[in-house]
């Protein structure tokens, strides 16, 4: 087939120019990028993890590397909202689709938030970081607890008449009951996974990495963990998917596209080469060109199953 | 913080392809990369660099690349042409010694120029350099920069006389040289801050600048002396990094007035005084 | 320090030559390794998981590859207790400490097969296997739920006298109040992690790569994760632990025992180089010895944290 | 299951030093390898190959080794010697083109000989050899020890010329060697089954041994051919393989007769008749 492509996707109510997104906390506020990458080539960005107030994070070391991976424990160092939305946001060029990426200790300042973010006509949609490993407290907990997070989404969703997504824990046994509690409190997307709570010691100094012990683990190494929770969960929801973890090719992209995704973030490896997200849009296009689809939207969900899957 | 002068090109993502990868002993490699659309860099500023990364096959392990200090060759590209630029580093641990095993012809992912360049000295000042391994190749550029202007002092320290990288070229700048080792092979015996201790006791308060790069215990050190001695320095961090442009905010120093700055960004170089020295691992 | 340096170690109950076993599933029962390694080197090995009865695995493909791991789908294929006991064990040489891994559906499965592997005098410990990633029943049930977990290894408490270790999955929210009710039920050791679940695509077929769909993944791409539940797990009980996932290096070893574990197994890298193992006990040694410890057991739990940490 | 002669030497686990790795054209390679120690190999035995994992940094990506067979060179080393291995390869997925990478002086991690050998011909019997892609790489030993004592034929099959690997020493053998390329660059146009067609209808059963290596569709359709047709069929399947020696579980082939049989060790040598065909994926 050698007809035109149409990339374009719609995820949790958002028209997208492609689904490829990077993830929060991987590609700062937008503008950090414009040496390498024109941002209307993408589907958008998340925005880093932002809270009421700018906020510090971790002392250093913050970073460390394992096998295909990195672990961080950076802990939600941000502008403030503030800032975001009157210094970031009015910098990026037009056509952009921004996601604001919100924080907060309890469901208060996570509906306060996600409302000012949703209230910006710059802003696309607003998601839900239910899923920081390395913050004391807030965050993973409600990742973690299914009636916490059914009760942090239904009170953010009282606030948020936008797009609304949840961007799910993978520190949890099973996966599919985190997002049906979120289609059921009325969440219009999920995305998942976050990155993996680990940890990394320095045997000359017999010390933890990280400053702050834990740290979450992302990059290729954690590829096949996202990929399999986010079959599972787009097998026991109908709101639309974004897939994360260890996305560092346009195959494997469409991977999570076969099983499940509507679209995808990268994440770990803008660093490694910050021109990933345009080549991975790029290598989708192609992808679906030469395997005869019309619309890249229709390679969501199209794995094909030989056998009863076991789950 | 530290002014610097702006950056004279925004940094680009490029394969640069190995023209020459020279062991200087001692673990050392001067690998000289021919960079297509180079635009430039401020001596102080520095590249990421992925060795092995982009050969046949796509290998996630090591997954990041390693910030380096451009050594010699911030001149830019001629439009369509490609510069060469070269880099200093010592075969440590995985991903140095992976760039130790490139050789001429293959290629390696790069990012740059990122940070920012030195300040420059008061117009009459004179100028001294402290190197510490590896460290010094931050240095080359900004030793001949200054070198034309003002009086320069270059300090090299390391562990023995093999380990003083980028020796020869610092000898060829016809400047004020003096090394320490700590096995007495070459120079002083002892640590490069035996050598600084007598300049800075000479030195007027404002009338000598130190800019410093090395381990982070002897910046400490010389950061403390020039303290007591009233003399302005100038540090070169050199933080761990994953990304080196400012997103994954891995590579915070922690400041003396509060919170973090990001090494990649608003360093590597920074007034010593404004760096919370007790918080840096 | 130049002095000898004491390598022994004992878990739970069982004396060890070195702390360095091999880890079920990854070591055959023992003998395969003879032309590459004398097993008296290496602390002992842990045995394929055993059903009471002989079984097959999956259908192929089993195997997938990932970055800096592999996933496998094989299901406890062995050749049941009997052969085992009757052809595997008097095959082996003298003084090579076995550890059996036992596998079934149901708490008396696992507690009729422990029974009858501790009562082989060749048999120096019994490890449950509650954990397999991959199998339709049995296994990860037990290990993802606290209450089955407490119950299974009571029951098989009740009918082994012998030192009964219980290997602990991943695929959990929280790993201590797994390790906590295997000590409250009477385990001597935990064993920690298994492999990870996790999903491979083709994206040529556009099917999973394995035909079980899903599969466990191992090697070291896991091992930032497993060494964050050992120390999770180290602080939450008393009895010793075994860790396991993505050891591929005397230093690798190191971190786990720095974490609180009293002994490690070595999984994947037996297939990468089937000498390994004996290389980790030889380099543990080495690092004792360069570190200053008189004691190999010394190094358990010796990791120096600067600050509160954040578990 | 197929006998074999026992193995004539126990597995090794090594570090080979490439000695040389030609490019044969159509992304075929042929890697010669220095191996301390060698066992000797049987026709049909196999090697662990992992490319890349030895250099001066341990890396994970890939990293499982491959199993390729051994092309040439199945003499045992001296006492305290060494024998030249080669492998026939093609450079096609992360491990074979990191080992087409490979240079002379390199070394690569190898476990080996592994699986069991070919199950001889009967004394009276012609020999049928049967390679398609680079599955011809553990014919050529089998062809050259038939050759010995009874008559040989060897079909060749591949897309094109350039992807017959090995043909020139094929050719050296003086045997009887037909080429089917699907492109027609080279012999007959079309299939490798497509020469076997004709010797199947002239052989009596029983007066010809097969033995097949290569894609699994083109095993499959030849052992379907020589079962219609009476004749006795072996193939060394190629399956995925985590370990090479039986521990992982990983290569399991469905048997006909039920359950499944490790192609690491049981095989990669069975007889047609003994696999369930449908059952391979
Ligand atoms: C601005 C700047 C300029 C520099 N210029 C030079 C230069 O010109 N020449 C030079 O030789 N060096 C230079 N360095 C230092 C250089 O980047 C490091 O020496 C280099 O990263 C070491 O890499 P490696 O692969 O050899 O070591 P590794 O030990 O493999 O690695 C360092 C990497 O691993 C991680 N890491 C570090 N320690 C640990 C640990 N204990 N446990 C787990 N992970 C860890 C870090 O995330 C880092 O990415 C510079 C650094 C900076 C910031
Ligand atoms: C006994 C035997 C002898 C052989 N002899 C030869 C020989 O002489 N010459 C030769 O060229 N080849 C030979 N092969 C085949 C050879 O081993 C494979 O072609 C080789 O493994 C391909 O490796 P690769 O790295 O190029 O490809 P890759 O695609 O990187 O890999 C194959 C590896 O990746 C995994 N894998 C395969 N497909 C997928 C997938 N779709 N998704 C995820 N993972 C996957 C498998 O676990 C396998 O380890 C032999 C095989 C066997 C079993
Ligand atoms: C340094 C770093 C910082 C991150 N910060 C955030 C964050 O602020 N908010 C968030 O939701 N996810 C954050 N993440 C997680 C990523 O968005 C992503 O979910 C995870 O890294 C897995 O994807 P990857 O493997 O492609 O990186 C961060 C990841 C990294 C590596
Ligand atoms: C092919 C394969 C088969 C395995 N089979 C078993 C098994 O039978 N029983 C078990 O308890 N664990 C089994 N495991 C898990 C390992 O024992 C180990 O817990 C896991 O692989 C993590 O360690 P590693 O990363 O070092 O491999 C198996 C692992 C692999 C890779
Ligand atoms: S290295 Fe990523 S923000 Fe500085
Ligand atoms: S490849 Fe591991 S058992 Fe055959």
């Amino acid at each position: 087939m050698s007809g035109p492509v149409e990339t374009a996707v719609e995820f949790a109510g958002i028209p997208l120019r492609n689904p490829v997104l990077t993830a929060s906390g991987t590609f700062g506020y937008g503008s950090e990028f414009g040496p390498f990458l024109d941002l209307r080539r993408i589907g958008g960005f998340v925005g880093k993890s932002l809270t009421l107030e700018p906020r510090f994070g971790n002392p250093p070391p913050r970073i460390a590397e394992s096998p295909a991976g990195m672990l961080n424990a950076i802990s939600i160092e941000n502008i403030g909202v503030d800032a975001f939305l009157e210094e970031k946001l009015p910098a990026l060029p037009e056509g952009v689709v921004v996601i604001a990426s919100c924080f907060g200790t309890d469901p208060d300042d996570y509906a306060r938030l996600a409302a000012r973010l949703s209230d910006s006509p710059r802003v696309s949609g607003v998601e839900i970081n239910a899923s920081c490993p390395h913050v004391k407290s807030g965050g993973i907990e409600f990742g973690q607890d299914p009636e916490l997070l059914k009760d942090l989404v239904r009170r953010v969703r009282e606030h948020v008449s936008g797009p609304l997504i949840v961007k799910l824990s993978p520190n949890v046994t099973r996966i599919a009951p985190m997002a049906e509690v979120c289609q059921e409190a009325g969440a219009d997307g999920i995305t998942l996974i976050n990155a993996i709570q680990s940890m990394e010691v320095d045997v000359e100094t017999r010390r933890p990495v990280l400053a702050n012990v834990l740290g979450g683990l992302s990059g290729p190494a954690i590829r096949p963990i996202a990929l399999r929770m986010v079959w599972q969960a787009s097998r026991a929801v109908d709101i639309p998917i974004c897939g994360v973890g260890g996305i560092a090719s346009a195959e494997d992209a469409v991977k999570f596209l076969l099983c499940g995704a509507t679209a995808i973030q990268v994440g770990t490896i803008n660093y490694v080469n910050p021109m990933a997200a345009g080549e991975i849009a790029d290598g989708i296009l192609a992808y679906a060109q030469r395997h005869g689809f019309s619309r890249v939207a229709d390679l969501t969900g199209a794995l094909e199953l030989d056998r009863a899957p076991v789950s | 913080m530290t002014e610097s002068p702006p950056v004279n090109g925004l940094p680009i993502r490029t394969l640069a392809e190995v023209v020459e990868n020279r062991a200087e002993g001692g673990g050392g490699f001067c690998l000289t990369l021919s960079v297509p659309g180079w635009p430039g860099a401020l001596p102080g500023q520095f590249v990421m660099i992925s060795a092995g990364a982009c050969a046949a096959v796509e290998r996630w392990d090591p997954l990041l690349p390693r910030p380096m200090a451009v050594y010699r060759g911030h001149r830019p590209a001629e439009a369509g042409g490609t510069t060469e630029v070269q880099i200093l580093f010592k075969a440590t641990g995985a991903g140095t010694r992976l760039l130790a095993e490139t050789a001429p012809g293959q290629r390696v992912r790069m990012v740059g120029p990122l940070g920012v360049g030195f300040p420059p000295p008061g117009p009459d000042q004179r100028v001294c350099l402290v190197g510490g391994g590896t460290g010094t190749a931050s240095l080359y550029e900004w030793a001949l920069q200054c070198a034309r202007t003002q009086p320069v002092s270059v300090l090299l320290g390391a562990r023995r006389a093999q380990e003083l990288v980028g020796l020869a070229d610092f000898e060829a700048l016809g400047v004020d040289l003096r090394c320490a080792t700590e096995d007495g092979s070459r120079g002083t015996l002892g640590r490069v801050t035996a050598l600084l201790e007598p300049l800075l006791a000479e030195a007027e308060p404002g009338e000598l600048s130190l800019y410093v790069c090395g381990p982070t215990p002897m910046m400490r050190a010389c950061s403390q002396m020039a303290v007591r001695s009233g003399v302005r320095c100038i540090v070169s961090l050199e933080n761990n990094m994953a990304c080196g442009f400012g997103v994954c905010l891995g590579c915070a120093v922690p400041m003396t007035e509060g919170g973090f700055s990001l090494v990649c960004r608003a360093g590597p170089i920074y007034d010593a005084r404004d760096v919370d020295w007790a918080g840096l691992p």
